[in-house]
């Protein structure tokens, strides 16, 4: 057929969101042309409408889909692709919502760039969730990849932005070179390289592959294959020992970026790699299911084991989103229907709460990134009773407690895991979130059980003498918290939550545009929401499930 | 068939005061949040009015069983014989504890009570759900409020006492959600190719589990609760938390939270595992045993008075423990009747403790000493409540020992024997804590005379006396009524699986005219003359 | 073994490539590495024509060494006046090439191995209406691949496009800024 | 090398792909480690040009075709960060660049 | 007659009594001590008055036995418990001795505390023992029993510990409570024994335990059908019974508390540590008779402990100087007496003894408080002497008591100690008797010749001779302050004085009783015994316990002897010859003076090690074990992460390098799989 097949309008209309959102990007870039420079701020609003749009290609996609492939098996509207979809629009929205206050702290200029990365890395994205061809993974991997190398150095006068760009770039690219190997080899052993007739072939000749490695003919290749697109994967979701990047880059990147990579690259790289192991390559699951085993249980394990000593929230947040790529895992070491649903609906709940906490660091984070200590957050309680109150709720949710989104995720993972008989999944799994829970709850034990202004109220230890030696550290800093108070009154002025808190303190000024209260209203409702009433999107999940058996 | 969701409002009902709480001015907040947790006493009352004694069955049961249907759960909660009592105790616990919380609590009152009442509202679902699902929400609801409340109100060390706690207990309970996971996975796979998971307690007692499977789950559970009720070894946390959280907090753990392990222990180790119970019943013995005697020997040896209780909590908590797993009629039902006076009087120790603590800013038993002279009321309720602690008879503590430890002794004499045990060095710690606070010469220096000079070491006030009243009042109502609450029981206990029914004695089994249906009360002052049967030898 | 000129002009190829690979990494200095990786593309482009690909070949030749390499090379050129390796500096991880040396034969031993054992299986061969050899008999190579391109793969080759944006982009405002320091 | 078989290519795809790694492991300098970065793409290029071939596949052409063109985008990004950071260092030794660890 | 049954009126007012002189200080409106007065002996003087009016309705009545049912307690399972209260003979002697006495020493003490500041507080603390100790002899059922049993020891605790701020009265307090609590453990045990063996905890009553013992198949006293004599489970029952006795009557080997216990106000120890609450064990004893007999391995256990400990406490009481503490051990070892006669089976000659002993004891103790009061609280019999002018009717009131404990004859110590005597003496020479009951009878009549030296020696040196103190100063009891007490020229005594009347009259009124109050006991008319037989089962029969012949005779003489011996040997010693308090080299002295360092065995065998044991596990295992293991796990974990946040070293390639270790893992797993 590839010669032959010729793409129908209705082919393009499968791809709606991604062709509205990289549309979107340009129309942009566009924008950012005509604009006047005193206007730039709508550029954040139309790329809203642009991710709007999005969302509602996808819903539309969810009526009137047909859940088939298009362009000869490249891509798919599937349920599968339209939740990651939304998932993937949601946390660009998110991104968005969070950006413009604090860009404009950060100091950059380049603001039609910055949103127009911004979409096409959400494009990129959606173009991974519903890739159905390793052409056409292998390019939505690149394009978000790129989108977000530039997006992570993009702070200009931040060296550590430049360093997480550097190291982002050299190391995604060297670990494309793997996933693009075992992509060519898995192409070799099975004579395709769309997911469907992979799938069909495996499905065919598989039996012999449970006979072993040896002794038959694609075997050893295939599993070569399976293993380095297993790393490339492993790679892009964080997971350890292929996750070195993620913390310098979390760390690096503009907070708004992070927040964003966490959770987009996350959802988009988790269902590709759900589409491509538990879609396609489900038949020859015994193979590469001991991989992933492992690299979940050393994920989980290590990644909180990991953040347990960090002091840099952004780092903890970071190391956190790793041993949560662990919890993942465990759903796609299933191979079965409940395992696609948990980790969907993981990746939903996670994008919500993880976001939001990290909408809360951008908050705290002052120009040239200071603030994002945990010293920082030291009696934040006091100062900032409400966005301390939301970040107790969304690192509650990400340590899983009931009540929030964290805990029907880790449920739904784990009893995916014991049904389908992975009871040590399990057990490890909840006693490394135990791990989870110490640094979790340090972060609330700095903002609420530590006095963080005056000297010598605090009163355990070592914690409170290198509290009292960070504030005279951040001293320095007024002048450009001043600036950036000031820059963020001309973003906007209804801040009056803001304001209203603002009133108990004396000394900080910190003002959030209404973006940014509106993004950390919203993760807050939606980590709740979930966590009270999750069957919406489990439904949603279990039905984009029935791929598979 | 809709009637009042009673049961869900009683859970519910703090949680909404608790988050309005958050919006109200400031001085209204304490008004406010007694207000409602005295409104929900009141619905623990009537609900206790309109329990059917009679019915084994679960009563007021509210169910959506569409909740999550996905996981297979739905929202259900239903109320028996065994936690009717604890959500009177929860509701009223809760209550002093906030009522306690008026002057004693004056920085960021607001969250404070918000939390408050949401560990109110936590405690009070593990009691009622009905779903195992909903029972762990619950039960991981306790867990937050109950760290901030330690954590930001307590003592010097609140921190480390508080990411304590945090720790052991999120650890058992993990595994406890494993054992959850499990046993609902199981029934699926035990129901055949149309079994479905569901957590639904009901349904989940008819899952046919083999015996290893049951002592493994067993286990799960046991994990979550046993670290919960301080058993020793794994009681670390409890003497730090406690010790460490402001007076109404320590409350709060002490008297409602422990009880929710205990309840746990009984309503499902007990009530799912019947088989697991059965082997198990001698590691669940001996550990019982061990809390007894080793905490009543470190409480011996205390001298900050909030451990002292701290220790005493942990050894009467095993003897409540020793009497639900002594599985007969006796044995649970004092145990639960135990749950209720081990709530009550431990309040009144704490919250005398506090008292004190807020005087004179001490805990160390050596700074008092002779303040009987100055504080002649707060002495007498100490006392009253001390006694109580130690089982005097008369008072609610022997009643419920008494029952557990006739059941304990008739399905074990050894540990029935170790278990009565307590009795010794309970008086002793006691004794010496009331001691060395209430007599022996005053103190010539110290904390305790430094504020008897500010003039702040007064005697009990009116304000602290009502708060304490309740409790004083139920020590003697259920020490000379016991039998009120042990009867209601009755039924639910023995719709729990494997627990002996109680039997007459071997000497008696001929005689069928003993029944125990035909046993009544008799009348008041009725007039029992019988003709005295005793013959004896002399004039043979 | 039957030797024929495929085989010698595979063997040829196969030693050039490595040893210019292996010069890309080894040399110290940038432009002799990058001179090297230019030999191993053109090499490679030689493989693709051995393999009967013969647009492909063409293209890499323009493109990579055209046009990326000279970029490299104008890079290289550009940032380094001296252009070597910083070998003056001391290591910071001096057991990191040990390390990687150990790993790469393992890499390349077990990958190897793997591979050899493996023989493609035959039910992996392309459908006759699928075949690329009968289409190029058909049409000829470039046709083929062009047919291909515009039907079957006519998707991922649109989406290239905004990938290439992408690179424009970046490329603008990273150049952009750093013309502006 | 059994007749009609891609041993051969697929093994100098594997030793090139693994030259590549190791320059990545090895070298300090960026634009070399990024040059290695480019010896694995190609010679995962020349295992796709095999397996068209042996297999009779369009596939292999395109997916090369793909990635020489995903790697011309990614050189631009690439170098432009490369320079960007010596811009403001003057040294591109990616030792240095080691603020965040940990 | 019906029987007039009031004892729920005898004790309700008691608790009456103690709520409102309780409530009346804590009110804020209590006044004066004479409202106090009036309403704390008012009440037991009315207890007396029904507990007389029921007490003479049940003698006069066909009926044996009245009970009355309150409550139900409790009920779980086939657990059923009702609060009921009985009146029979032995619960109707010992509520007129514990009204009786009781309201006598209410009345004392209105003179003896007149001035204490907490006058009030004793009033409602007395009037709580006596409501418990009604509570205690009333009960219908074991678990009501035990509820006063426990009660008593409450106010036990509070009376020892009525000077509070003294922290010997204190600590005595303490350990009474505790030793006590020893008692209600062993008596616990012993319910909860008999609920499984009896299915009830009743007493009488056809469901009742004597009711089960002897109605079973129609069984008789002498063949009950359904237990053997020494059943395994009721010997246990009893001796755990016992264990309670033994507690609160101070016997061997828990009789530490008692010396002790003479820490609270003399009136305290007349009522509660000599006439009443001590001798609960005895009537503990007699109301389990039936269970007893069924068990006679228990009952030389019984005798066995209480033949020891009157040997035992009375050797200590010859050599101590505190005036009450001679007299307290005299209480133990009189309470042995009444043991050694349950022991051997003559319950109702251990009753008879426990009333005579409340009397003469009760007067001794008031005697002794009377002598402390006009002192000053002087309580060291070293200190005294020749109070005999100054103090006359405390003198022969004392004189009185002493002959009485000494049972010389006709007194009332008299007829009941040789009641006991002359029992053993008549086993023992009964045809096929067992040899043990004369050694018990050796062991009764040497404590007979030592109590009557003991008893004389304290009179002799406190009344006889000349003074030996300062001068007193008065003051209350509870606040001696040897310091504040100076030596003057002249008459130290000077302004020494009698007791006033008010503490004269229950005096009085207690010695008539001591001297007739044998009357009822005498071996031609036992009407108590014959009384009290319906309750008290016994294997023997009440002529068998008297010597047939001359015997009896022979044992009057012989007793009496003993303690005239006794008595001479005191006036030898004290009075004849100058007295010597010094303490002597005498090992046996020493030993005596030590009273066997029981104290100090408790100490280093029990408290020393449980204590030790406890700080032992306060700093090992709650300390460097479990908190030092979970701050060593978290230690671990920490350093663990910063080990692995090496790894982390920030270079690009070192993260290239962890990634291929990733990915020649992963191949290696696929090379390696079989």
């Amino acid at each position: 057929m590839p010669f032959t097949y010729t793409p129908s309008a209705a082919d393009w209309g499968r791809v709606a969101p991604e062709l509205v959102i990289a549309g979107g990007g340009l129309l942009l870039l566009v924008a950012d042309l005509l604009l006047p420079s005193a206007r730039k701020g709508w550029l954040a609003w139309l790329s809203l409408a642009v991710l709007l749009g999005g969302f509602a290609a996808t819903i539309t996609l969810f009526v009137v889909g047909d859940s088939s492939e298009a362009f000869a098996g490249m891509v798919t509207d599937d349920w599968l692709a339209l939740v990651g979809n939304l998932i993937i629009l949601s946390a660009g929205f998110l991104a968005v919502l969070l950006s413009p206050g604090y860009i404009e702290r950060q100091e950059v200029t380049q603001r039609g760039e910055y949103y127009a990365l911004l979409l096409f890395a959400v494009s990129g994205m959606l173009l991974l969730v519903s890739a159905t061809n390793f052409m056409t993974i292998f390019l939505g991997v690149e394009i978000l990849s790129l989108a977000l190398y530039i997006l992570s150095a993009f702070i200009a006068g931040r060296s550590k932005s430049q360093e997480a760009g550097m190291k982002y770039f050299l190391l995604s690219s060297f670990a494309s070179g793997f996933l693009l190997y075992g992509m060519a080899l898995i192409y070799g052993s099975t004579g395709t390289t769309g997911l469907s007739k992979m799938n069909t072939f495996l499905t065919a000749h598989a039996p012999k592959l449970t006979q072993g490695v040896f002794g038959n003919d694609f075997g050893p290749m295939l599993v070569v294959g399976l293993g380095l697109l297993a790393v490339g994967f492993a790679f892009k979701v964080s997971a350890i020992p292929f996750h070195a990047w993620t913390p310098d880059v979390y760390e690096g990147a503009p907070t708004s970026i992070t927040a964003f990579m966490s959770a987009g690259t996350k959802a988009a790289a988790f269902i590709a790699l759900a589409r491509t192991f538990m879609v396609a390559l489900h038949p020859v699951g015994t193979s590469w299911s001991g991989i992933f085993w492992a690299i979940a249980i050393v994920t989980m394990v290590g990644g909180n084991i990991l953040a347990a000593t960090q002091t840099n929230v952004k780092r903890m947040l970071a190391y956190s989103s790793i041993a949560h790529a662990g919890y993942i895992l465990v759903g796609v070491v299933l191979n079965n229907s409940v395992g696609l649903a948990s980790v969907l609906f993981y990746l939903g709940a996670y994008t919500f709460m993880n976001i939001g906490a990290f909408a809360v660091v951008l908050a705290l984070e002052r120009s040239a990134g200071q603030g994002t200590e945990l010293s920082d957050y030291a009696g934040l309680s006091k100062r900032q009773p409400v966005l301390a109150g939301v970040m107790a709720l969304f690192l509650l949710a990400l340590a899983g407690f009931p009540g929030t989104a964290g805990f029907p995720a880790k449920w739904y993972v784990f009893y995916g895991a014991i049904t389908s008989g992975h009871l040590e999944l399990a057990i490890i799994g909840l006693l490394a979130s135990v791990l989870g829970f110490f640094y979790y709850l340090r972060v609330i034990w700095a903002m609420y059980f530590t006095e963080g202004r005056e000297p010598g109220s605090a009163r355990s230890g070592t914690m409170a003498t290198e509290v009292r030696e960070r504030e005279l550290a951040a001293a320095g800093s007024v002048s450009s918290s001043r600036r950036s108070g000031r820059s963020a009154q001309t973003a906007t002025s209804k801040t009056t939550p803001a304001r209203k808190a603002q009133q108990g303190e004396k000394g900080a000024t910190l003002r959030l545009p209404v973006g940014a209260w509106l993004a950390l209203v919203l993760c807050a409702l939606v980590t709740i929401g979930l966590g009270i009433y999750p069957s919406g999107l489990i439904e949603l999940a279990r039905h984009a499930a029935t791929l598979l058996p | 068939m809709i009637h009042f969701p009673l049961l869900s409002v009683i859970i519910f009902l703090p949680l909404v005061a608790g988050a309005l709480v958050l919006v109200l001015p400031r001085g209204w907040a304490k008004p406010w949040a007694l207000f409602w947790a005295i409104i929900d006493v009141v619905l623990a009352i009537i609900l206790t009015a309109s329990f059917d004694v009679n019915a084994n069955r679960l009563q007021f049961v509210e169910s959506i069983p569409n909740w999550i249907p996905g996981f297979g759960v739905g929202y259900s909660v239903g109320v028996d014989g065994i936690s009717i009592f604890l959500v009177g105790l929860t509701t009223l616990i809760s209550a002093v504890a906030i009522g306690a919380s008026l002057w004693s609590i004056n920085t960021r009152v607001k969250e404070y009570l918000a939390l408050m009442l949401l560990l109110e509202a936590g405690v009070l679902g593990v009691f009622l759900a009905t779903n195992l699902f909903l029972f762990y929400v619950f039960w991981e609801v306790m867990l937050i409020p109950a760290y901030f409340l330690i954590g930001t109100w307590g003592g010097p060390r609140r921190v480390y006492a508080a990411i304590k706690f945090v720790l052991y207990t999120a650890a058992g309970s993990l595994l406890m959600l494993v054992g959850i996971i499990t046993l609902g996975v199981l029934h699926q796979f035990h129901g055949g190719p149309h079994g479905t998971f569901t957590l639904d307690l009901v349904q989940l007692a008819q899952t046919p589990l083999s015996n290893t499977e049951q002592i493994w789950l067993f286990l799960a559970f046991f994990a979550a609760f046993a670290v919960k009720v301080g058993l020793v070894p794994l009681h670390s946390w409890l003497p730090d938390a406690y010790t460490e959280a402001p007076t109404p907090v320590t409350i709060m753990l002490s008297g409602v939270m422990t009880k929710t392990a205990a309840y746990g222990f009984l309503r499902f180790c007990i009530g799912l595992f019947p088989g697991a119970t059965h082997t198990l019943v001698p590691l669940m013995e001996i550990l019982a045993v061990v809390s007894i005697l080793y905490g009543a020997v470190l409480a011996l040896v205390q001298s900050d008075f909030k451990r002292l209780i701290a220790y005493s909590s942990i050894s009467h908590l095993g003897v409540v423990m020793l009497g639900l797993f002594a599985l007969n009629t006796q044995g649970i039902e004092g145990g639960v009747l135990q749950m209720v006076n081990h709530g009550i009087t431990i309040t009144a120790l704490f919250l005398i403790a506090g008292y004190m603590e807020l005087r004179t800013g001490t805990r160390k038993i050596e700074d008092f000493g002779g303040q009987a002279l100055r504080w002649p009321a707060l002495a007498i309720v100490f006392l009253i409540a001390a006694l109580s602690s130690l089982g005097l008879p008369g008072l609610n503590s022997f009643a419920g020992e008494f029952v557990t430890l006739l059941g304990v002794f008739r399905a074990n004499v050894v540990y029935g024997v170790l278990g009565t045990l307590v009795v010794i060095p309970a008086a002793w710690y006691l004794l010496r804590f009331f001691q060395g606070i209430m007599q022996g010469p005053a103190p010539e220096r110290g904390p305790v005379v430094a504020a008897e000079r500010k003039g702040v070491a007064k005697d009990l006030d009116l304000n602290e006396l009502a708060v304490l009243l309740p409790l004083l009042v139920l020590i003697f109502v259920i020490g000379l009524a016991p039998g009120q609450f042990t009867s209601a029981m009755d039924r639910s206990v023995h719709a729990l699986p494997g627990v002996q029914q109680t039997q007459a004695p071997p000497a008696l089994a001929h005689e069928p005219s003993r029944d125990n249906s035909r046993i009544r009360p008799a009348p008041l002052q009725q007039q029992v003359n019988q003709p005295y049967v005793l013959v004896f030898n002399r004039g043979v | 073994m039957h030797i024929t000129g495929t085989t010698i002009a595979f063997l040829v190829l196969a030693v050039t490539a490595t040893f210019s690979g292996l010069g890309v990494i080894l040399f110290r200095n940038a432009v002799y590495s990058a001179l090297s990786l230019i030999l191993n593309l053109f090499s490679l482009a030689l493989f693709f024509l051995v393999l009967n690909s013969l647009f492909l070949a063409v293209v890499q030749v323009l493109i990579y060494t055209g046009a990326i390499m000279v970029l490299f090379l104008f890079v290289v050129t550009m940032l380094a006046p001296d252009p070597s390796d910083t070998t003056e500096q001391r290591d910071p991880i001096r057991w990191q090439k040990g390390a990687a040396a150990g790993l790469g034969v393992i890499l390349a031993g077990g990958v190897s191995y793997l591979l050899f054992i493996t023989t493609l299986s035959p039910a992996a061969k392309a459908s006759a209406e699928d075949s690329l050899s009968r289409m190029i008999d058909k049409v000829g190579s470039i046709q083929a691949f062009g047919l291909a391109l515009f039907h079957g793969f006519l998707f991922p080759f649109e989406v290239t496009s905004v990938l290439l944006v992408v690179g424009l982009i970046g490329a603008l405002v990273l150049g952009r800024r750093a013309s502006r320091d | 090398m059994p007749p009609d078989q891609p041993t051969g290519y697929l093994i100098v795809s594997a030793v090139l792909f693994t030259i590549g790694v190791m320059g990545v492991l090895t070298r300090r300098n960026p634009l070399i480690q990024f040059m290695s970065i480019e010896l694995m793409l190609n010679a995962v290029n020349l295992s796709f040009i095999t397996f068209a071939h042996y297999l009779d596949s369009v596939d292999g052409w395109i997916f090369t075709f793909l990635v020489l063109t995903v790697a011309a985008a990614e050189v631009v990004v690439g170098l432009a960060i490369i320079v960007s950071i010596f811009r403001s260092r003057h040294n591109i030794d990616v030792d240095e660049l080691n603020s965040m660890k940990g | 007659m019906q029987v007039f049954d009031l004892t729920w009126l005898v004790l309700l007012l008691p608790l009456l009594g103690f709520l409102i002189v309780g409530s009346l200080r804590l009110s804020g409106w209590y006044t004066n001590n004479e409202m106090i007065t009036w309403i704390g002996c008012g009440a037991i003087a009315l207890a007396f008055i029904f507990a007389l009016i029921s007490y003479l309705t049940l003698v006069n009545s066909a009926t044996q036995a009245s009970d009355s049912v309150f409550w139900r307690w409790v009920q779980s399972g086939s657990l059923h418990i009702t609060f009921g209260l009985r009146l029979d003979a032995l619960s109707g002697v010992m509520l007129l001795v514990v009204t009786g006495v009781g309201l006598l020493i209410h009345i004392y003490s209105a003179g003896y505390m007149h001035d204490d500041p907490g006058y009030w507080r004793y009033y409602s603390f007395l009037n709580f023992f006596i409501f418990a100790m009604v509570l205690l002899v009333s009960a219908d059922n074991f678990l009501f029993l035990l509820v006063g049993w426990a009660l008593v020891g409450l106010a036990s605790y509070l009376l020892i510990g009525f000077w509070y701020q003294r922290p010997s009265a204190a600590n005595a307090a303490k350990k009474a409570f505790v030793v006590n609590v020893i008692g209600d453990f062993g008596l616990m045990l012993a319910i909860f024994l008999l609920f499984i063996k009896f299915g009830t905890l009743a007493y009488g009553g056809s469901s009742g335990v004597s009711g089960i013992l002897f109605t079973d198949a129609g069984g008789t006293a002498a063949a009950p059908a359904a237990f053997a004599l020494n059943d395994p489970m009721i010997i246990a029952i009893t001796l755990l019974i016992f264990v309670g006795c033994v507690a609160k009557s101070a016997q061997l080997p828990l009789h530490v508390w008692l010396p002790d216990a003479m820490e609270g106000p003399t009136p305290v120890s007349a009522l509660i540590h000599a006439a009443t609450m001590v001798t609960a064990g005895v009537y503990l004893v007699a109301r389990t008779s039936n269970l007893f007999n069924q068990a006679p391995a228990s009952l030389w256990v019984v005798a066995g402990i209480g033949g020891a400990t009157a040997l035992f406490a009375a050797t200590i009481g010859l050599v101590q100087n505190d005036i009450k503490r001679i007299l307290a051990y005299s209480t133990i070892s009189q309470l042995g007496y009444m043991f050694l006669a349950e022991g051997v089976g003559n319950y109702a000659a251990g009753i008879f003894h426990l009333t005579t002993h409340a009397y003469f004891k009760a007067l001794l103790f008031m005697c002794a408080g009377a002598v402390i009061h006009a002192l000053g609280g002087e309580q060291d019999i070293r200190k005294m002497g020749g109070l005999r002018q100054k103090l006359p009717w405390t003198y022969w009131l004392f004189l009185v008591g002493g002959l009485a404990i000494a049972g010389i004859v006709p007194l009332s110590g008299f007829w009941s100690k040789d009641g006991i005597l002359s029992t053993l003496l008549a086993l023992g020479i009964a045809p096929g008797g067992n040899l043990w009951y004369l050694v018990l009878y050796g062991v009764g009549l040497l404590t007979a010749l030592l109590t009557g030296f003991y008893i004389f020696r304290l009179i002799f040196v406190v009344f006889h001779g000349a003074y030996r103190g300062g001068e007193p100063v008065p003051q209350p009891e509870g606040q001696v302050d040897t310091r504040a007490r100076q030596r003057r020229r002249g008459d130290p005594l000077a302004r020494v004085h009698e007791a006033p009347w008010i503490m004269l009259v229950p005096m009085l009124i207690l010695a008539f009783l001591s001297v007739v109050g044998g009357a009822y006991g005498t071996p031609w008319a036992d009407v108590l015994g014959q009384f009290l037989a319906p309750v008290l089962g016994s294997s023997f029969s009440l002529e068998q316990f008297i010597p047939q012949g001359g015997w009896l005779w022979v044992s009057f003489g012989v007793g009496v002897a003993a303690g005239l011996l006794g008595i001479l040997g005191a006036w030898w010693m004290y009075v004849r010859r100058v007295p010597s308090l010094k303490p002597m080299k005498n090992p046996l002295y020493q030993l005596f003076l030590h009273k066997y360092w029981v104290d100090e065995l408790y100490d280093w065998v029990l408290v020393k090690p449980i204590v030790g044991t406890g700080r032992l596990a306060n700093r090992v295992v709650e300390g460097s074990l479990l908190d030092g293991g979970g701050r060593g796990l978290a230690w671990l974990v920490g350093k663990t992460s910063v080990g692995f946040r090496a790894v982390q070293s920030g270079y690009v390639r070192n993260y290239a390098l962890i990634f291929l270790v990733g990915a020649v893992l992963i191949l290696l797993y696929y090379i390696a799989r079989p």
